[in-house]
This record gives structure tokens, C-alpha cells and sequence, in this order.
């Protein structure tokens, strides 16, 4: 591992530098979003100032710079997962939409009544009402793979749930809700083995670990922009050459036509058959430098990084007595996503509390309703670390949780 | 923000003393309020005797908050009529809303004037007006 | 008038003031793309420097910040465009999300078979390929409203077209290809009279004059963030609340559901049912920025600007007997788009002998293929104003139109 | 961008010339090539016998650079045998994508070099190419 300093990093993230109402701010929200660096942040300021144009539509200056821009990125999104081509690489406008995207598009015409779909009870609800919907008016089925009591979800029940009938599977890769990682490439082997395909949600996976389509086999990936630096409003959507070919587009306008007749259309070669209208070329452009920042890092030292702020706050979390841990305990095979609760206390209390001490966690079901639900609770508390936190930072968090008890009252 | 103007003595002691957390025999209502961005959810329970409010009870999950704000207003209303109750669900919403500010139009709320402060804390004003715009509903 | 001075104005934009390849840049493609002036700029910047944070889903200070900057700008686009009520006001990424969020919500549950959808020859794609879908699954008739040699759309025309069985009627407001301003006064009411609903696509008017939802009584309006100062990857869908409250979800996702439970979901209320995953707040944040610029230079202001400029040029092309031009050729009714061709030059030869010239328009279909075929021709020039332009850029861009036909070995 | 380098005289010189602008009489290959984004379409029409092109035309719409490669082909191909044919269909693809650098390599196209400096031009080059690769299909 090369010598990383923590130090030099946060310099380059102007939030993370603040103090709010008098505290520093300790940002451990960073599953929901990640704060950005300066060279994202100037070169969004660069691309308006200097190449703003719309792409793909003009022979002028400013039109193919936006161009080269958009493309660029587009080679550097498929260096960074290693797709074969960029025509497998599509940009949508957040893993919400990639995943939209494919149950229109994949799901209302491949999947048929009697079909399954297996999706697992950790999903965000980015990838589980799509997949409910696509059942509902397919007639097809719904499938849960569920955690056993260790939090995870077993070889034994991936293998009971998949079965010949399934069509599709489509699985978050890390749950944003408990960290888990789950045990993706059996799923994906297995489920080609039944002849499905499978979908990855990589929106809690990519931003902090090498993630590799080839070597994962993988059919779909979908992922957001702004949970690994890059800005709001960028997504991409990954799929194997073979099966975007065979979608139909899924949202129709400008620039993914060939030709437009009054009553019937053709549509334009991939990647543009699934992009319709303006672009977010300034979005796409900090999704670059996002991806060169990361590289910059390593993705190796990012994973090992978190690792050890993971293991670090887990560590300190377990000698709380007030401290109620969820999901699996064990620090590998869990991404830097630690959901809790204090005792006696609603995790919206205990937000609102550290939040007075310039701690920045979530509280709520984190758009996993039927996980919370599965596991028998309303509601937790989320700690999410990136690789700019600081076991400081952990310090100041833990010190912070040990005061919440006492704001509502209790004794100690 | 200041943490002692949210969770006062008063909030604490109310979100923690069980008094009215209960259910009621027969009640003349009985109503839920939802926050689902949060997962609150209250069961608000009523027995109403000619026009007025006889018992009031709660059940259901929520944040101190909530809790303390239902409870308030559960002891608040009861023996009152349901005019002068659906009166201090405006008062209070509007103190909420920070469009009535004079403490003297604020004192009928009695012991609910510990939430005044909630507004500062956006985030948190759906939890205490939960109880509140639930008891509106039922009793118009 | 207020003395509003174009050099100040020009001040703002750092684009406008770039040299390329040692020439003053003037930029005509405005149409296709608008320039972004430092506030909007400032704005992206500052936001992702000290109020970046995931919206609506948490309790700590950035979150709230984002919440705050988000519905703020929701409330300064129902103020722009006069809407009842923020519920009518929904974000997404641009206009052509908007209308294929219309046509899989509105067309697709509410068209039924025999239906008609009336729409007009000069839509542009992503006006026009989403009914031409709607239209084929829903087995109804899509009918288009013509021009006349004038190269307008009549009264007669409409009466014609519009009929009992037209469940629908969406229509640009003004033509990005011709630059066209639609009678969508009379065409509202009269589609109101057949009990037909309409949505205007708002892409060319709404950055170029006053539009008032509530006075047109249109019950759908679409329009793009970044064709009117604002960064890329925003758009809005303006509805009515009762046909908004009608439709179901089009993407679904965190932050539009109620509830969400293994087999079924409740959703939201409005605006948020129609808006999921996480949203684009910087992209809010310049919108709202460029609605803040706007106001202060003034709508009225801005349309006597670009009548002033469109004239102007109008008059010197008409000048050329080299030049042919497309339209409607009369400054009233006509928003600041100028279509054209150099005689006996294609128009991708004549945009890139421009481009040398460091005047930046546009050349092709303009996303309006049916339009072209309609006309008899293939592609044209268009050049397309907005209020920073100048009569000295127009005198510039015509003494290069001047030189094209001779790099082309014509001898004048 | 330099103008000069790309509108040459040999270029505007095929460009308005027409002598390869009409149809053959039963041709052996006929094929549409066509550029949606710019709404060119050229039909290229070609005339073999014993592996060598005889006749070569083509009709259609373009601007002056697509019209002038086209044309600029046709001359360069009419005689050629099929497999030299290709080769230089290769040489000029190799050419505009910078692959082929050389201009020993080059001097085959004859006045298809004029077309080198295309490729300073990203947005014509698909106007450039657009015969070359028509041609390459018919052929194959
Ligand atoms: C696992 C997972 N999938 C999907 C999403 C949706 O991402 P977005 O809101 O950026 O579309 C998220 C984040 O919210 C997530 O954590
Ligand atoms: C009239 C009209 N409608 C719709 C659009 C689509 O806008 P966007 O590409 O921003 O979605 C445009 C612009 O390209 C337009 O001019």
C-alpha cells in the first residue's frame, strides 16, 4: 500500500472542512451521498465556463468539445468496470433510473406470466417496487432470497429460490441498510446455470471496492455518480453488448433516433439508442474525474481503508451496553455501512441529538421497508464511512452516541 | 441548535411516563396517524360524551418527540369540549408553523408550549404535529 | 423599458467572452443549448462546497440544507410559471423525460383504443416518438396538425384535426426548427371544447417570454433547465393537480413510496409520487439561480431583446440572395429562430466554414425529421438568438455567410 | 481549424463536378449508405465483371465533403480489382482514423489524400468515410 495520508485527502473535500454551528462536522452519511473533491467540484465550474455546448448535435467548437467530453467519459466509466466496449455503457441519471430503465425496457418484454424473479429482502426500494411492478402486470412472480439468522443470505437459499423458472435476478451487491455483502458471484453462477440473468445494484459496492463485469460475469450493473464523488444527476447503466441489443429503448427523443417517420421510427446503434434528449455532459465530466480520483486512491486502498475505520467503529460500537447492533457482526464481508440503535431510543432522537454535535448519520428504514420489517424493527440509526473519514472522526461519533441517552433522560 | 430547548424536561418526562399509552373500551373513535418517511404511527383513541371529551389514549411507535407531543396533547384535551380542542389543535399547528407567536395566544396550550421550539429543527416538526393533525381529523 | 446595458449582461457569461482559435466567439446555438451566466455557475460550486448532502431522507444538517435548497427551488418554478401550488411542480432531468414521463403515466393508462392523439408536424422527436409509441400500443391514431405555405398552423386546421375522439393534444409552444410561435391559445381552448387535454412543450418559449400555466389553462407543460441558464440535467413537469394525482408513478424508487411491503406499495403524495431516487439538488439550485437572473433582467425585457435581434437578422438574410429561408418569414409570432440555407451548399458545409469563423449554429434536422420531409428538404442552418446576443454578432455571423459560397468554389 | 486544409481545391472541384453522379444500367451492386445524424444518403451503384469494377456510380444527397469523397472513389476504383479495391477502402479508413500515418502508405489514394486533413474535422468525418465503408459492404 502506498503512503496515504488521510491528512492531504480531506484538503481536497471543501465539506468536510466546515463547521457548523460551532462543530466540526463529522459526515458519516456517505451511503446515502459522498461529499466531492475539488477537481470534480472545478471541473462541473471549467465545463461551464469554457465548453458548455449540447454534444452529438453540432460541427461547432463548443458542440464537439461537449462531445469529447461526454465520450471520454463514457471510455473511462468502462476502463473503470471493465466492460469490452462502450457501447455497453449507457448514462442515465441515478442507479433509480438505470434500474427503471431495465424493468421497462428488459422486464415488460422478457419476463412473461409464470416467470420468476428473485430479488433479495435486503433491496433498496430502487430495486424492489420496479421488480413488484414488473410481477404485477407481467402476472410473473415475486421471490425473496431471505438472510438466515447470522444476517446472510445461504448457498442453500440461494439454491431453493432460484430455480428454472426464474428469468431474472437482481441483487444489490452491498445492502446500503446493513453493509452486507452479499454472496454475488454464487448467485450470478448459479442463476446462469438456471439460465437467468442477473442484475447487479453496485450503487453501495462500486464507490468503495474493484468491481470487475467481466470477471463477475455479470449481465446488468447500475450504480449513481454521486455515492462515489462524482456529482448529482449522473448514472450509468452496464449491460452485455448481447442484451442491449435486444432491449427496446426505453425513453424516446433526440439523439437516439436514426430515422423519424410521421408513424414509425428507427432507432440509433447503442449506446445512444438508450440515451434520449440533452445529456448531463457536465455531470458525466465529474463522473471522469471522479473515476480518476478514485484510481489515483486505488481501489484496493479505499477497500482497505474502510476496512479498518469499519472494524475500528464496530470494535467501539460493541462495548456499548446501550448499543444495539443489526445485521452481520463479522467485519469481512461487510461493506463501511454500520446500522444500530441506542436503547430505549428512536433513532430519529438520536439523529437529531448527534447532529446537535455535528455528527451527520441517518435514521429511518433507508429505503428498505421490507428489511426493516424482515428483521423486526421500525427503524435504525446508519453510520457510513468513506475512505476520507477519520478514526478521529469515529472517536468524536462514539462520544457523541454516549450523551444521547442522558439528553432523553435516562440515567446513564 | 440547541439541544435544551428541544428535549426539555418537560419532552423528556412526557415521552417516557406511560400514562396515556393505552387503549380505550368502545372508544367513539379511534384513528391512525402515519409518518411514513419516519415509521411513526400512533393509534389515537377517543371517547366523546355530549361534545365532550371524555377519555383520550394512544398506542403505536414513535420518537420522543412524538410521543411526548401526543401525550401532551392527550392530557391537554380531555374534559374539554371538541370546539375548544379542534381550537388548540390550530393553535398549536400554528405556533408549529410560527405563524402565531405571541405567548399570551400560546398559553392555552399549556405544558404543548415546550414544542415551540421544534420548529427550529425542520426535520422534526412532522413528529410533533403527528398527533395533533391525527386528533383534527377524527374529530371533524 | 429599464436600461438594461447587453455588455454588462455579456459580463456574466464566461463563456461569451472566450477567444477559439484566435476568434471571438459568437454563439448562435442557443436553441440547442443556452450559456450559463456566474451566478448559476457560483451556485453548483458553492453547493457542493458547503451544503451537499442527500435530501428529504435525513435529520442532520446537510441533508436539510438539500431539502431546503430543493423545495425552495420548487417554489420558485411555480412562482415562474404561475402553478397553483408546489404539488404541481415536478423535477426531472430534462424535457424529454418530462414528456415520456406523460406518455408511459398519462398515455399509457388513459389512451385507450379509437383514441386520437393530435400532435403537430414541427415537434420535435421527444415530442413526437412517445405518442407515435403510446399511439401503437394503445392500437389509437396519431394525427398531426400541418402547416399552411405560410407555414402556419390555421385555425381550420385545428378545428379539422381536433375532434371528439381526440383524447390529447401536445404541442410545442414555439418550433426549435423554424422558430414558429403556435396558436396554443386557441388550440387549448378548442381541445378543451372536445374535452381533450393538452400539454405544451415549453423547451423554446418559457427561456423567451412569459408563460402563465394558469392563464393558458394548459393542463401539462414541459420544459428544460439548461435552455434557460441552467446547468444540464434538470427539467420540470408542470401538471395540473387533479390529472397529476390521476396518473400512477412513472419511476419508482426511494423517496415516492408511503409504504413499501414485500408484494405491494403505497406511494407518496404529489410532487414526491413522481419523483424518485435521489435527486439532483445542484441542478435545482441553478435553475433556481437562472429563474433569479431571469426576473431580474425581466421576461418582458428579454422578448424585446430577441425580437430586436431577430428582426435585425431577419432583415440582413433577407438582404442575401444567396439565402434561403425556412418559416414563417414575418417577425411577429416567431420566436428568435432563424432556419436557412446558403444556395448550393449543404448545410454541414456551411456550419463548419462558420465554426472557422468562430460562429457557433447549428446544422441537420434539428430533431424534427417529419418537418424536414414535410418542407421538401433534408437539413437546414439555424442560427437561434438569446438575450446576450448583439447586432455586431449578427453583423459578424453575416459577413461569414457571405465567404462560404466562395470556400466552396462558387464565384460569388 | 484551418479552412484551407480541408475545402481545397480538389475538393470543391469534385464536389461540383457530377461526372460520377447518375445511374448504371443493370449494375451488379447496388447499395444504400446513409448518415442519419446529417441526413445524407448516397446509393452507390457498381458494375463488376471478371473481379474487376467496371463502372461505378452513385446518386443521392450530401455535402460538399461527402459528395467529393464519394466522387473521388469512384475515379480511384473504376479498374481496380475487387481485392485492391478493398485495400484501398483499408488505406483511406487507415487514413482518416490516423492509423496510417505514412505518406508513402498513402500515395495509393491519389487525390483521396486531399481528404487527410478530415480527420482535424471530427464532426465531417463521418461525411468522409461514409462512401468508403459503403463501398467496403457492397464489396464483401
Ligand atoms: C443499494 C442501493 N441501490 C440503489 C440506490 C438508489 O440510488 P439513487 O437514489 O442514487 O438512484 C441506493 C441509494 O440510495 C442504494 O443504496
Ligand atoms: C421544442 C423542443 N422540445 C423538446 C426538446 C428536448 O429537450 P431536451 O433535449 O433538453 O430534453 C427540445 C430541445 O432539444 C426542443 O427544442
Amino acid at each position: 500500500m502506498k503512503q496515504i495520508s488521510v491528512d492531504d485527502i480531506r484538503k481536497d473535500f471543501p465539506v468536510l472542512n466546515q463547521t457548523i454551528n460551532g462543530r466540526k462536522l463529522i459526515y458519516l452519511d456517505n451511503a446515502a451521498t459522498t461529499q466531492k473533491p475539488n477537481t470534480v467540484i472545478k471541473s462541473i465550474e471549467n465545463y461551464y465556463k469554457s465548453f458548455n455546448g449540447n454534444p452529438h448535435r453540432g460541427a461547432h467548437y463548443l458542440s464537439l468539445k461537449s462531445t469529447e467530453i461526454y465520450e471520454t467519459g463514457r471510455k473511462k466509466v468502462a476502463n473503470f468496470i471493465n466492460a469490452s466496449s462502450t457501447r455497453e455503457v449507457i448514462f442515465t441519471r441515478n442507479a433509480t433510473e438505470s434500474l427503471n430503465l431495465l424493468a421497462y425496457s428488459y422486464g415488460m418484454n422478457f419476463i412473461e406470466e409464470g416467470d420468476e424473479i428473485v430479488i433479495s429482502i435486503m433491496e433498496h426500494h430502487s430495486n424492489l417496487i420496479p421488480w413488484q411492478q414488473v410481477a404485477k402486470s407481467k402476472k410473473a412472480v415475486l421471490k425473496y432470497l431471505y438472510t438466515n439468522e447470522e444476517g446472510i443470505i445461504t448457498e442453500e437459499e440461494i439454491k431453493k429460490k432460484i430455480t428454472d423458472k426464474t428469468k431474472l435476478v437482481s441483487i444489490a451487491h452491498v445492502s446500503n441498510a446493513l453493509g452486507t455483502i452479499n454472496p454475488i458471484k454464487f448467485i450470478i453462477d448459479y442463476a446462469h446455470s438456471r439460465d437467468a440473468k442477473v442484475i447487479l445494484d453496485a450503487a453501495q459496492s462500486l464507490p468503495h471496492m474493484k468491481v470487475n463485469v467481466k470477471n463477475l460475469d455479470v449481465d446488468f450493473l447500475v450504480f449513481s455518480g454521486h455515492k462515489m464523488l462524482a456529482p448529482l444527476g449522473i448514472g450509468v447503466l452496464y449491460g452485455k453488448e448481447n442484451l442491449l441489443e435486444k432491449i427496446p429503448p426505453f425513453l424516446y427523443g433526440g439523439d437516439m433516433i436514426e430515422y423519424v417517420y410521421e408513424d414509425s421510427t428507427t432507432f440509433a446503434e447503442l449506446p445512444h439508442k438508450l440515451e434520449a434528449g440533452t445529456q448531463n455532459v457536465a455531470g458525466v465530466l465529474g463522473l471522469t474525474k471522479a473515476i480518476d480520483y478514485l484510481n489515483e486512491i486505488g481501489m484496493d486502498n479505499i477497500e482497505e481503508m474502510e476496512s479498518e475505520l469499519t472494524s475500528y467503529a464496530l470494535e467501539k460500537l460493541d462495548s456499548l451496553s446501550e448499543i444495539e447492533l443489526y445485521g452481520f457482526k463479522g467485519i469481512s464481508n461487510r461493506g463501511s455501512v454500520i446500522s444500530f440503535n441506542v436503547k430505549d431510543v428512536h433513532p430519529h432522537d438520536t439523529a437529531s441529538i448527534l447532529d446537535a454535535y455535528g455528527v451527520a448519520i441517518r435514521a429511518g428504514h433507508h429505503c428498505a421497508q421490507p428489511l426493516m420489517r424482515y428483521l423486526g424493527i421500525n427503524a435504525t440509526c446508519r453510520a457510513s464511512f468513506y475512505f476520507y473519514n477519520t478514526k478521529e472522526e469515529i472517536d468524536l461519533f462514539i462520544e457523541s452516541l454516549k450523551n444521547v441517552r442522558k439528553w432523553l433522560g435516562y440515567e446513564s | 441548535m440547541n439541544l435544551d430547548s428541544i428535549y426539555t424536561e418537560i419532552i423528556t418526562e412526557y415521552s417516557q411516563s406511560k400514562h396515556n399509552e393505552r387503549t380505550i373500551d368502545s372508544p367513539t373513535k379511534s384513528l391512525k396517524g402515519h409518518n411514513p418517511s419516519c415509521g411513526d404511527e400512533i393509534n389515537l383513541e377517543i371517547k366523546i360524551k355530549d361534545n365532550i371529551i371524555e377519555d383520550a389514549a394512544f398506542t403505536g411507535v414513535g420518537c420522543a418527540i412524538s410521543r411526548a407531543s401526543t401525550s401532551i396533547m392527550i392530557d391537554l384535551i380531555k374534559g374539554k369540549r371538541i370546539k375548544d380542542a379542534l381550537n388548540l389543535v390550530d393553535t398549536f399547528i400554528g405556533m408549529i408553523k410560527r405563524e402565531i407567536t405571541n405567548d399570551e395566544d400560546l398559553e392555552i396550550l399549556e405544558d404543548a408550549m415546550a414544542l415551540k421550539n421544534i420548529s427550529n429543527l425542520p426535520a422534526r416538526v412532522k413528529c410533533a404535529v403527528l398527533a395533533w393533525h391525527t386528533l383534527k381529523q377524527a374529530l371533524e
